[in-house]
């Protein structure tokens, strides 16, 4: 048996999820439809309400 | 992004699906299926020089089809990873026709055209679901007319619009004016072309084509079998010269966009769609307006909804703030039509509740702000998963347990649980792997029980 | 400072990247003026310098000719910084001897047309990084031990959540309460939406987890009273009924909610006829007044105003939730809602807010230049939708009041020296990406005591806090890059402070020494920003790998 | 609970938003400023003026609204409701015409002698069959409306001509009611019970199974109110749209080719009320030579024709006739076709007081003109 | 003067976001003039005012400080 975290989805919310366990020691599998992460946070141009960057 | 890249302790498996779970909370048994690229992850070093030789254009998703990509590509500038993939449905190779330049072109053999889709079996203790959400198509609304008037656009592709990285560069180029750019730059190859073949004639005869005509037609050279050539290529030429001409009249008064209007609640908070609030569009739109008025001084804009919902910390505020410094107004009224008016401006009418007055308002483009909608195929993985969806298809948790499905060692983050902003989004995200990790060390310490 | 010039041999790796530079630089114009510069020693093309190949191309390098400094120029060091640093570790060479140069992403592919202009930039460039690598000096990767126990400040449901799922995870801790019961707000409220469970019970189930938990040491009728140490080591003081109690403790999380506001001269407020939503709460669990037959509520007292110009959040989902309540307990009461925006977000708040419309609240559209009245015995508003006034007969008026900073949220933001927000909230360390962290590595924050925050929201968050403050407790330790602030030239500092005020992280303090009041850098705290050096005018601070001399030299290889 | 109360529980218009979509698409208030679908709404959530407020009248019930409303809200029938009810404490609409057609239904509510077939001629009926056609208030309307060429018998001449040619000799009764469809929205119920009833009687007693419409109104008002009144017909209403699809799809019917430009009227009964978006374009597209240009407002966005159930004839109805036509003319369309004999006749009648270019046509009437029997 | 006038610029860039925009610029394929030369530094922060007035001494045209 294993203690590995299979996480779907690698958006804003997936990544922070994969960090977090990652960094905690647990070994993540991060699972992503599509070619690349970042989800639709990776489209926006900046973010409310500071307009910082979005990526 | 670049720390899950980079983490060691995260696998990243881009480009795949997950098939099949088995099993329960502390030992699930799960099946990916990994897409095949067509090119070797640990060959491609993402340099991109294959992108820039492959010859097929096709519409780009990252730009919400906006902009153009190759059939090889990399789904975004800076994504993660930065492996590029070969899209099969577009590939001149993979479709049976002679091509393979991507392969010639790529020093580092990355190229695999026999790649195909691997199966990975992976024992897990839990699993996190954040599938996201998708953007709602508001083009079954036919009071907006999305789709049949160009300047009418959505929230996200008018962020790509924004986007110094996006098609436009960042400018507010409008796409109706863009349509006719492209058709301009089409018109000027075949114009150069037919020009080229005009000129060979002008040299051997000595004459401009402009003159010649003008006696061919009032019938000389009547059985002149070249002449008859030329004047059919010059009739042709005019043919693309004259609709040319005119469009680039037309494009001499394009300026960006000036006045905007966005519509809040387009596919929310209505119940012929989604009768929830989508939480996020309010704000974003705020944001839209004030980084257009950022790019362009002279911009103002309307934003049109119900109740502003600007409850996120300093959310308020920063919508007060644009009201003041970024020219937004915002008007109570919900917009029942939109039509399209001389110049290909969006027209927009509504009620203004305040004033209780229906109002006809001109812009240069609208921006919709289409709800959060659950993802599609969010009911085949939950249905592989075994968890429940509530009644709008979103990961079904509770108040106490928000991160919880119902099935145990199954928890949920960000929108596929229900519509949130980033920051919620984060902040779930971190309760999600606070929920997961508490199975984990679980086990860790059964592991350790069992040694002992 | 290094011994002696000469003995620096620094090695400068050329990629081509397939073609990405070789395609628009001239390589070989590029490596015969590498080869010339001072102290350059071995110059070598790679077609790729990242492929295993050209990673064993560098550590041969190293190994065969001493190289005792490494230059690459090739892509970004934000994607591959780390993979050579490494590299350059495996053969033996202290990873800080080594400098990336970025000819391509911000080189080759930026001027694709100028191949001449460009290749005098890539020298440009990789002159400046050779002139910078010859002053690099090795640096160590700072490690700090984490006593692994957890502090929470604040015994409300966030609080109580993340003391109990730290505890879950194996992880010792203390829960701080300023009162003598757990519970926060929840204890003066009775049934919360959208679910109506009774508060009361939630309370007592939570209370009975935490102080069944062995894990959790609670603290009630206490306060904090003095914190000190930095991530992995506080030292904290609880001033509890029974005399003063230290604990060493590794993470601190702070839960400490929020207030209502009292509406005290707004709107007639007179706590009997005139109540709060707070007070609300109170009048449904005693069981309402069949009397109460016209009620009337009205949003944003004391909100969305000069004085507090932000919304509250969670105010108009109480109204509508306690509307519900009167509108089941005395059926045939009229319940109005005098709002400005009706901010019922999200999936079940706006459901919610519907299903009050079928069980008859009705809502009244207010305009904040023109509010309503109240009056004897009833309220008088200009509906500004239909454009009329209207009076509203009312045995009971409600009013929603504003969730306000906590009075002492001021001291712990000095005890802990993490800041607050003009609304007196604590402020993140990210508002978009660190909901949950402070600037400071080692204080996490959930609940009300960020923004007001429903039960669901405060849940949620009180776990996530706790995830991210168990990622220093799962390692033991924390690692920090030596890329940080060091105190170069002790002399130099008069210990004025100006540093201390100004650093974001709270990495720096002001110590007294045998010299006199001297500045103290808390590396595992520090992130390199370079404030401190920049303002400090006596120079006395520098940053590893951004020296004023690394980057002065790098000025003048450009300029010279 | 007074009426209203009870009335908007019936109807869950509580779910209203206050968003002012109805108002921001209402035909009518974009010429009455003071006519707000919302504020109606709005109004009567507090019960402020109940059955005496008198803009109830003022609405076409054409649907604009409540395609569009995202709280669902069916505000053509909360305002039939209401009519109802001020109907029943006194409060009346004021009828368009002298209130001569209101007055014409009325007396088919009694025993009365009907001269209705007049218009058959030559065309082929029958006395029983399991087809009946129900021809409507046609027959009156030419005779109400001579002055500007109403083409209403014209229309069910061409229908009976159609069917025929198909093979049909349907059932054509003398003794036809007023489908009941204006009383049921002008607020009077029992006017529209008891014309139902007799109509039931009549079709029950002929045997038909199916009964054929060309009227948009008797249609939605058989399909929709008959079986809520009445329960189970006993028949099938079928529109003459699907009996033509069926014929045109088994090849019975073709058509001659000649080349013409038209745009096609939704009529709100047709339209937003019934659904019937597709089948009156396919049927212009099966004819060859017929090219159809579409407005900018069609389908769910098609404006009403001015007025509905011969009430309130007013300089609004007018306006938005008016509008109409131009946006039909501004399509290069050398007819507006519609498919409902009131919108045909609101028509001409505008077209006839401002003198406009285009034509005004019945669907029908060019599928009869144009069609070539296939034996 | 027979040569055209090239400015020398010199930019200092915070890590995080002006430098990873200037990567981004040249993902893009983006084309600009080559007079500026990137330093790359933590944090904008760190940029001491000597720095700049050194960079002027020593002859630049132009300092551009993004972050």
């Amino acid at each position: 048996m294993s203690k590995d975290i299979l996480v779907i989805g690698g958006g804003i919310a997936g990544m922070q999820s994969s960090l977090d366990l990652a960094d905690m020691g647990i070994k993540v599998h991060l699972v992503e439809k599509l070619p690349s992460i970042g989800g639709k946070m990776a489209q926006l141009d900046k973010t409310f309400p500071t307009n910082d960057c979005a990526i | 992004m670049l720390d899950v890249g980079r983490h060691p302790n995260i696998e990243l498996l881009a480009y795949s699906e997950v098939e099949k779970v088995e099993g329960e909370a502390g030992n699930f048994k799960v099946t990916i299926r990994r897409k095949g690229r067509y090119v070797e992850e640990d060959k491609c070093t993402g340099c991109g020089a294959c992108a820039e030789k492959c010859p097929t254009v096709v519409s780009d998703a990252f730009n919400e089809g906006l902009g153009e990509r190759r059939a090889i590509y990399s789904y975004f500038a800076q994504g993660i990873p930065s492996t590029h993939t070969i899209d099969a449905d577009h590939c001149r190779q993979l479709n049976g026709k002679k091509c393979g330049i991507c392969a010639k072109t790529c020093q580092a053999e990355a190229i695999n055209f026999d790649q195909e889709d691997r199966i990975l079996e992976l024992d897990v203790a839990g699993i996190i679901i954040a599938a996201g959400y998708d953007v709602f198509d508001p083009s079954v609304i036919p009071e907006y007319r999305y789709r049949e008037i160009a300047n009418v656009v959505t929230a996200i592709e008018f962020e790509r619009l924004l986007s110094a990285s996006g098609p436009t560069g960042g400018h507010m180029d409008r796409p109706s004016d863009r349509a006719v750019e492209a058709e301009i730059a089409g018109l000027e190859k075949k114009a150069k072309k037919s020009q080229k073949a005009i000129s060979k004639l002008e040299e051997k005869f000595n004459e401009p084509s402009a003159q010649f005509y003008k006696k061919y037609q009032a019938g000389e050279y009547k059985d002149d079998e070249d002449r008859k050539k030329w004047a059919d290529k010059y009739t042709a030429h005019l043919a693309v010269t004259e609709p040319l001409e005119e469009l680039k009249k037309q494009a001499e008064g394009f300026t960006v966009a000036k006045r905007l209007a966005f519509i809040q609640c387009v596919g929310s908070r209505d119940f012929r769609f989604y009768p929830f609030c989508s939480g996020y569009c309010c704000m974003h739109s705020i944001k839209e307006a004030i980084i257009s008025h950022e790019h362009e001084p002279e911009t103002t804009s309307s934003i049109f909804g119900m109740d502003i919902r600007a409850v996120g910390k300093g959310f308020e505020e920063y919508k007060i703030r644009g009201g003041n410094n970024s020219n937004i107004t915002y008007v109570r009224g919900r917009v029942a039509e939109i039509t399209e008016g001389p110049d290909n401006n969006p027209v927009v009418i509504y009620e203004d509740t305040r004033e209780r007055k229906v109002k006809r308002q001109e812009f240069d483009m609208v921006v919709l702000a289409t709800a959060c909608a659950p993802i599609k195929g969010i009911a085949e993985l939950a249905k592989t998963l075994g968890v429940e969806l509530d009644k709008y298809n979103f990961i079904k948790t509770s108040s106490l347990s928000p991160v919880d499905s119902t099935t145990p060692g199954i928890f949920v983050c960000g929108c596929a649980e229900s519509p949130m902003d980033v920051p919620e989004s984060v902040a779930q995200a971190s309760s999600a792997a606070e929920r997961a990790a508490e199975i984990a060390f679980q086990m860790d310490l059964e592991k350790e029980k069992a040694v002992a | 400072m290094p011994e002696k010039k000469e003995d620096i041999r620094i090695g400068v790796f050329l990629c081509h990247c397939g073609s990405n530079i070789a395609g628009y630089l001239n390589m070989e114009e590029l490596a015969e003026f590498s080869e010339k510069l001072p102290h350059v020693t071995f110059v070598q093309r790679n077609l790729y310098t990242c492929s295993e190949g050209g990673i064993n191309e560098i550590k041969k390098g190293i190994k065969e000719q001493n190289l005792n400094r490494v230059v690459v120029a090739s892509c970004t060091p934000r994607t591959h910084e780390p993979l050579f640093r490494s590299s350059c570790g495996e053969a033996g060479l202290n990873p800080y001897l080594f400098e990336m140069v970025n000819i391509r992403d911000q080189c080759s592919w930026v001027h694709m047309k100028e191949q001449e202009d460009g290749t005098n930039k890539a020298k440009d460039l990789v002159r400046m990084g050779v002139a910078k690598a010859a002053l690099l000096e090795p640096q160590e990767s700072i490690m700090s031990e984490v006593q692994v126990r957890a502090l929470v400040i604040g015994g409300g449901i966030a609080g109580m959540t993340s003391a109990l799922a730290l505890a879950n995870r194996g992880y010792e801790g203390g829960l701080v309460e300023r009162e003598e019961a757990l519970g926060g707000l929840l204890n003066n409220l009775n049934k919360l939406g959208p679910t109506m469970i009774e508060a009361d019970e939630l309370v007592e189930e939570k209370t009975r987890s935490v102080t069944g938990n062995s894990n959790i040491t609670v603290f009630t009728n206490a306060r904090v009273t003095e914190v000190q140490g930095f991530i992995g080591k506080y030292k904290v003081d609880i001033e509890t009924e029974s005399g003063v109690k230290k604990i060493d403790i590794g993470v601190i999380i702070v839960a400490t909610g929020g207030r209502p506001f009292v509406p005290e001269g707004l709107y007639n407020y007179d706590g009997k006829r005139v109540v709060t939503q707070l007070e609300m709460e109170k009048l449904l669990k005693a069981g309402l007044d069949p009397a109460i037959k016209n009620v009337v509520m009205i949003q944003c007292v004391g909100s969305r105003n000069e004085e507090r110009p932000y919304c509250s959040r969670i105010c108009c989902q109480t109204a509508v939730k306690n509307a519900m309540l009167i509108r089941e307990l005395n059926p045939d009461a009229k319940v109005s809602i005098l709002y400005r925006d009706m901010q019922m977000y999200g999936v079940e708040n706006e459901e919610m807010f519907r299903d009050s419309k079928a069980k008859g609240v009705r809502y009244i559209n207010y305009d904040p230049a023109n509010p309503p009245q109240v009056e004897p015995d009833k309220v008088r508003v200009y509906h500004a939708l239909l454009g009329r006034d209207m009076d509203l007969p009312a045995d009971l008026v409600v009013l929603s009041t504003p969730l306000v900073s906590q009075e002492d949220a001021e001291v712990i933001s000095r005890l802990l020296r993490v800041p607050v927000d003009e609304n007196g909230f604590f402020l993140e360390g990210h508002v978009k990406l660190k909901p949950l962290d402070f600037a400071t590595d080692g204080i996490f924050l959930c609940g009300s005591a960020h923004f007001p925050a429903n039960i669901r929201e405060a849940v949620a968050q009180g776990l996530g806090a706790a995830s991210r403050a168990s990622i220093p407790l799962s390692k033991g330790s924390v690692v920090v890059e030596p890329i940080i602030s060091v105190l170069a030239d002790e002399d130099a500092c008069r210990g004025c402070g100006l540093c201390v005020a100004l650093c974001p992280y709270g990495a720096l303090e002001i110590q007294k020494t045998e010299k006199g009041r001297k500045v103290h850098v808390i590396d595992v705290a520090c992130k390199g920003c370079g404030v401190c050096a920049a303002t400090c005018y006596q120079h006395a601070l520098s940053i590893n790998s951004f020296t004023d001399q690394q980057i002065e030299a790098q000025l003048e290889a450009f300029l010279d | 609970m007074t009426a209203i109360a009870e009335l908007i529980d019936t109807t869950q218009t509580y779910f209203c938003l206050d968003c002012g979509v109805c108002t921001g698409s209402c035909p009518v208030a974009r010429v009455f400023p003071d006519f707000s679908p919302r504020q109606i709404i709005e109004r009567s959530l507090y019960e402020l003026e109940e059955a005496s407020d008198d803009t109830i009248w003022d609405c076409l019930t054409c649907a604009q609204c409540s395609v569009r409303c995202p709280a669902n809200i069916d505000f053509p029938e909360f305002v039939r409701l209401m009519r109802d009810e001020a109907h029943a404490q006194g409060f009346d609409g004021v009828p368009a015409h002298n209130g001569m057609l209101q007055t014409i239904t009325a007396i088919q509510t009694q025993d009365v002698a009907q001269n209705r077939n007049f218009w058959i001629e030559d065309r082929k009926i029958s006395d029983k069959g399991d087809i009946l056609y129900f021809v409507g208030c046609r027959p009156y309307f030419d005779v109400v409306f001579r002055d500007i060429d109403a083409g209403s018998i014209k229309g069910a001449q061409n229908v009976l001509k159609i069917l025929n040619n198909c093979g049909v000799e349907p059932v054509v009764s003398n003794e036809e009611r007023c489908c009941g469809h204006d009383a049921l929205w002008n607020g009077n119920e029992e006017k529209f019970k008891k014309l139902a009833e007799l109509n039931l009687d009549l079709i029950r007693s002929s045997g038909a199974k199916q009964v054929v419409f060309s009227c948009p109104e008797g249609y939605y008002t058989f399909k929709n109110f008959y079986p809520k009144y009445f329960g189970e017909l006993g028949f099938e209403p079928v529109h003459i749209l699907d009996f033509l699809a069926d014929k045109i799809n088994e090849g019975v019917i073709e058509f001659e080719e000649k080349d013409e430009v038209v745009t096609y009227h939704d009529p709100c009964r047709l339209g937003r009320l019934a659904g019937v978006y597709d089948a009156p374009r396919e049927l212009l597209k099966a004819i060859p030579g017929i090219e159809l240009r579409e407005m900018p407002r069609s389908r769910e966005n098609g404006v009403c024709c001015g007025t509905t159930g011969w009430m309130n004839c007013s300089s609004c109805s007018k306006e938005i006739q008016m509008e109409r036509l131009s946006e039909a003319s501004d399509t290069g369309a050398k007819a507006l076709v519609t498919a409902c004999p009131k919108c045909q006749i609101h028509f001409r009648c505008a077209k006839s007081a401002f003198d406009l270019e285009i034509e005004i046509n019945d669907l029908y009437d060019i599928v009869a003109d144009r069609m070539i029997l296939k034996k | 003067m027979s040569e055209e006038f090239s400015p020398k610029i010199v930019t200092f860039a915070c890590s995080w976001c002006a430098y990873s925009a200037a990567d981004l610029a040249g993902v893009s394929r983006f084309q600009y003039p080559p007079n500026m030369r990137i330093i790359r530094v933590m944090c904008s922060g760190r940029v001491n005012p000597n720095f700049i007035l050194k960079a002027f001494q020593m002859g630049a045209d132009g300092v551009l400080v993004s972050g």
